[in-house]
């Protein structure tokens, strides 16, 4: 039963990428050979300012901003903590109102809390069956004390996509800005601040092919925030560590190869995963897709069966080759329900039995065609364990 | 994470399904909690001849179901009612910290198909010691335990 | 006079470091191939959870800690911000005083900054004329309200290594969590949490040998801190954000390295060190060597030279190939005087006048020759120019 | 950083010196802000003949002092008074921002030096323009300057 000489077939890439070799490549010189630290004034320090200058550019084309406006930093969940508690910060003597969604990532939310203990309010949205923020409700939350709307471009788990540039436009009527965590969103949505109305942005590497440990966040110009790291003159006054320059660089060259071809890219990747989904709802019984029916990213694939437990199909799938994801990542583990399928209204024990296949680069019809074959079985075993099957979900009864 | 004998265990776990005409069953959890276990006793005697489960959870609630089951086959009801949960962890080998209170929940469920059986023959029920969320402990995140 | 053609001769390790082969070669089997994310489930992710936990345990025994008192962070910045605001926040109920010294990196002092912003006081401590704080001014510092006594181990620009071990000590008489930036100390002097008494300690991986982006928060059990950022369960609910897992294993293998043969390689810099220090001094009239005779940082000399300013000199030097600095090198394009200089007494003039040469692995003594070689045309050169020269001073007066 | 065309200037600079028989002197700056910037004319009738100047500061100052008393040689000192530092950065080629302002300290020094000049010839002084700190605009950090 153990497949595992085959090589695993990953279907994780929301939870994290393979680097490509392009980006490998583009990053071997600036370890040992342009190793000098970019704030050095002697022209051997030329190498590294140049690398992390020309990643700033890759990274603000990327997103229609200007390289001015790319601040970098060490990850996702660094630039949405940045963004959140810097607006709110530098926004105190204004207001204390913060606008946001119940399914957002836990860098934000964890971030909101926190701001809650120092005294701010936070409204967190509900979402629609699908996952989906109403335009309309954060107008009807937004206040006079209102400083922030943060809402993120695709969701993690079940991979909605939200209306931001909707949402952006409500705050601005309203005086206010917006952040949005697009952190998901990076290669797999086309992205434009202007034209999208975005003041503030989250990224991160690792989840486009692209390194680990590194991230941006794009300031638009004028925009109000608080530092967050303080120390050195780093990122213009703004992101005090000497800059991880190899790590920089590869996230311009990945950002650059993820953003290129992205229509083709995700055509080829939704085909996959749609033919994922439909092989999975025609085989397996009592099961639904999470999340919205098109509104979604073309990588992501997120299910409920019902009867069984997350962990465990993971862990079936996992002694059969196949790596996948129950929930978010984040928090090793903790068995949670995830908090987003409850906010679509799900039921604790639908919650408890998901299951998010992201599909990739790397990912081939073989890997759909693997998985077709397992899960049923996976799921087939699991069910007839499980108490809470009903005796025609349970066929064969016999292990 | 786990261990491979975990894992053996729970992938190719001994004694699933019921037990037709049980002298004994007993239900710990809810799917809110993330865990239900259910276990099907068959005892002649004093003695243990048979026992069987049927569990919705994770992989730790699965193989120590199993596990358990497979303990508590030929024991005496009392010494049954003695079987710990360090016991199962005992013999799977170890657990992930974060997961040991999950096993528990076997020890739970052994213990309420005890009563049961006890109810049945009319005794009085032992205090099980185990506490809220229909007795399971929240391997899952529970609303009722927080 | 343009030498660049031979390789330049890099005397700024405090700046930053190339990276080790040994600390690629770890690396890098973690950015494509064990890529998966820690936190998550499967088998395949043992890999870089393995890669991590191996880090975890390379820097607890570098600095005598246990493992699970190591947090990675992105740097040394990240940690400063991390152990001064977390303690200072996590505290607050106990009182709102800290006591710094006064030539702290800049990302501890700009965090006291904010601290002081948020309703904290902060004593920044006066130093001696080498820069070292005194425990007893620490004693007097200390008042009921205080919550944190934080100073570095060794001092960036003039490499004064402190006696840390004393002030924890009165810290700990008061009942006060004492922290330490080790960000320049580690590899050069020995470090032991528990015989030091450090509660909290910072360092850098791009400093001695690893990966820039990666770093530590040392935490010991049972101090009082809080996050600094907000999210996922990584670091045990501490420190959110994907591993950066190449960079941790960098970092890892890097600190091995580094305080593996500390003595012996302390050695050799130092030779080369106070070789390089008393030729400046025997060749160069009216200079002064800044930072303490004996207990200053093996690699470090920093030498104030009259009537002169310390850009210059640092451009003539890297015109004839040589990397140095001046003041610290955060903040790029400015040149305020070191507030450190400033701090141990100099004039404005004489702190101006400052040029830091660190060395390191891959210095020779032909390196240390070929400084002493330049140094004095490129002071003389200067001294000409300049109208602050007296006539002594300036020969030959011709160009 | 640097523009080759500063680097240039910076480490060959020319006119470095003093004039014995000068007639006009104008010191701006001071070791506090970083920079002092001093300045020599030799001047027949209504034109500079001669410039030199003495620097302490950095690669900015020293290569603006250098072009700038290039550039007056053979002005009038009507035409030298105004010599705009942008003039200077002009023919440098370019300047880092934040060190643009390093070079009005030349601008100032020749203004200074032709008023010492003019004081000599027993004319009125000329309003220089220039602010604190001796005349400089803090090309270091100066206290005074904030
Ligand atoms: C003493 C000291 N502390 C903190 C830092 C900051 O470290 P990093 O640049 O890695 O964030 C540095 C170096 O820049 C340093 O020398
Ligand atoms: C939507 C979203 N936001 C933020 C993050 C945090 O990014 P990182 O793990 O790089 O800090 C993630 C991924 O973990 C994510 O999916």
């Amino acid at each position: 039963m153990n497949d595992l000489n085959r090589h695993p077939v990953y279907m994780d890439h929301a939870a994290t990428t393979f680097m490509k070799p392009e980006v490998m490549a583009a990053m071997a010189p600036y370890f040992s050979r342009y190793f000098g630290n970019p704030s050095s004034l002697y022209r051997f320090a030329c190498g590294s300012r140049n690398g992390v200058d020309g990643a700033r550019r890759q990274v603000a084309a990327a997103i229609g901003a200007n390289p001015e406006e790319v601040f970098f930093a060490a990850g996702g969940s660094e630039a949405d903590n940045w963004a959140v508690k810097g607006a709110a910060l530098a926004n105190r003597e204004r207001g204390d109102h913060i606008v946001t969604s119940a399914i957002e990532h836990h860098a934000v939310l964890h971030t909101c809390g926190w701001l809650e203990k120092q005294g701010f309010s936070v409204t967190y949205l509900p979402v629609d069956e699908f996952g989906r923020v109403d335009p309309g409700d954060v107008e009807e939350a937004i206040t006079d004390a209102t400083i922030l709307v943060s809402v993120m471009t695709a969701n993690n788990e079940i991979g909605t996509i939200q209306p931001v540039a909707a949402i952006a436009k409500v705050a601005h009527d309203h005086g206010v800005p917006f952040h949005t965590d697009a952190v998901q969103a990076i290669g797999a949505v086309p992205i434009d601040v202007e034209r999208m109305g975005i003041d503030l942005l989250s990224l991160s590497g690792h989840k486009f092919y692209g390194p680990k440990g590194t991230g941006a966040l794009y300031i638009r110009r004028g925009t109000r925030i608080e530092t967050l790291i303080h120390g050195g003159g780093q990122e213009r006054g703004r992101r005090a560590g000497t800059e991880n320059v190899p790590g920089i660089v590869g996230l311009g060259r990945a950002i650059e190869l993820a953003t290129a071809d992205i229509e083709v890219h995700n055509r080829r990747i939704a085909a996959m995963r749609d033919r994922l989904v439909r092989g999975v709802l025609g085989s397996i019984q009592d099961t639904r897709l999470n999340g919205h029916p098109t509104e979604r990213l073309p990588n992501n694939a997120n299910f409920s069966f019902r009867y069984v437990e997350g962990e465990s199909i993971l862990l079936l799938l996992d002694a059969r080759g196949i790596c996948a994801s129950t929930g978010s990542a984040c928090s090793s583990g903790s068995s949670e329900p995830s908090h987003v399928l409850l906010a679509t209204g799900l039921s604790h024990e639908e919650a408890h039995g998901s299951l998010r296949l992201t599909l990739g680069d790397a990912n081939t019809e073989e890997d759909v065609d693997y998985v077709l074959e397992v899960l049923p079985d996976v799921i087939g075993r699991l069910r007839r364990i499980s108490p809470l099957t009903p005796v025609r979900a349970r066929i064969p009864e016999v292990d | 994470m786990y261990t491979e004998k975990v894992i053996a265990e729970f992938t190719n776990p001994e004694n699933v399904g019921e037990i037709a005409d049980t002298d004994g069953v007993g239900e710990v959890g809810s799917p809110t909690c993330g865990d239900i276990m259910k276990i099907y006793l068959k005892v002649e005697e004093d003695r243990i001849i048979d026992a069987r489960f049927r569990t919705f959870g994770c992989a730790t609630a699965i193989a120590s179901s199993s596990m358990a089951t497979r303990m508590i086959r030929g024991m005496t009801l009392s010494d049954a009612w003695e079987l710990s949960n360090a016991d199962v962890v005992d013999v799977l080998g170890s657990l992930p910290e974060a997961k040991v209170h999950c096993s528990v929940l076997a020890r739970d469920a052994i213990r309420a198909a005890i009563n049961d059986c006890r109810t049945r023959r009319g005794l009085e029920l032992r205090e099980t010691g185990s506490s809220r969320c229909g007795g399971g402990t929240g391997c899952g995140s529970c609303p009722e335990n927080g």
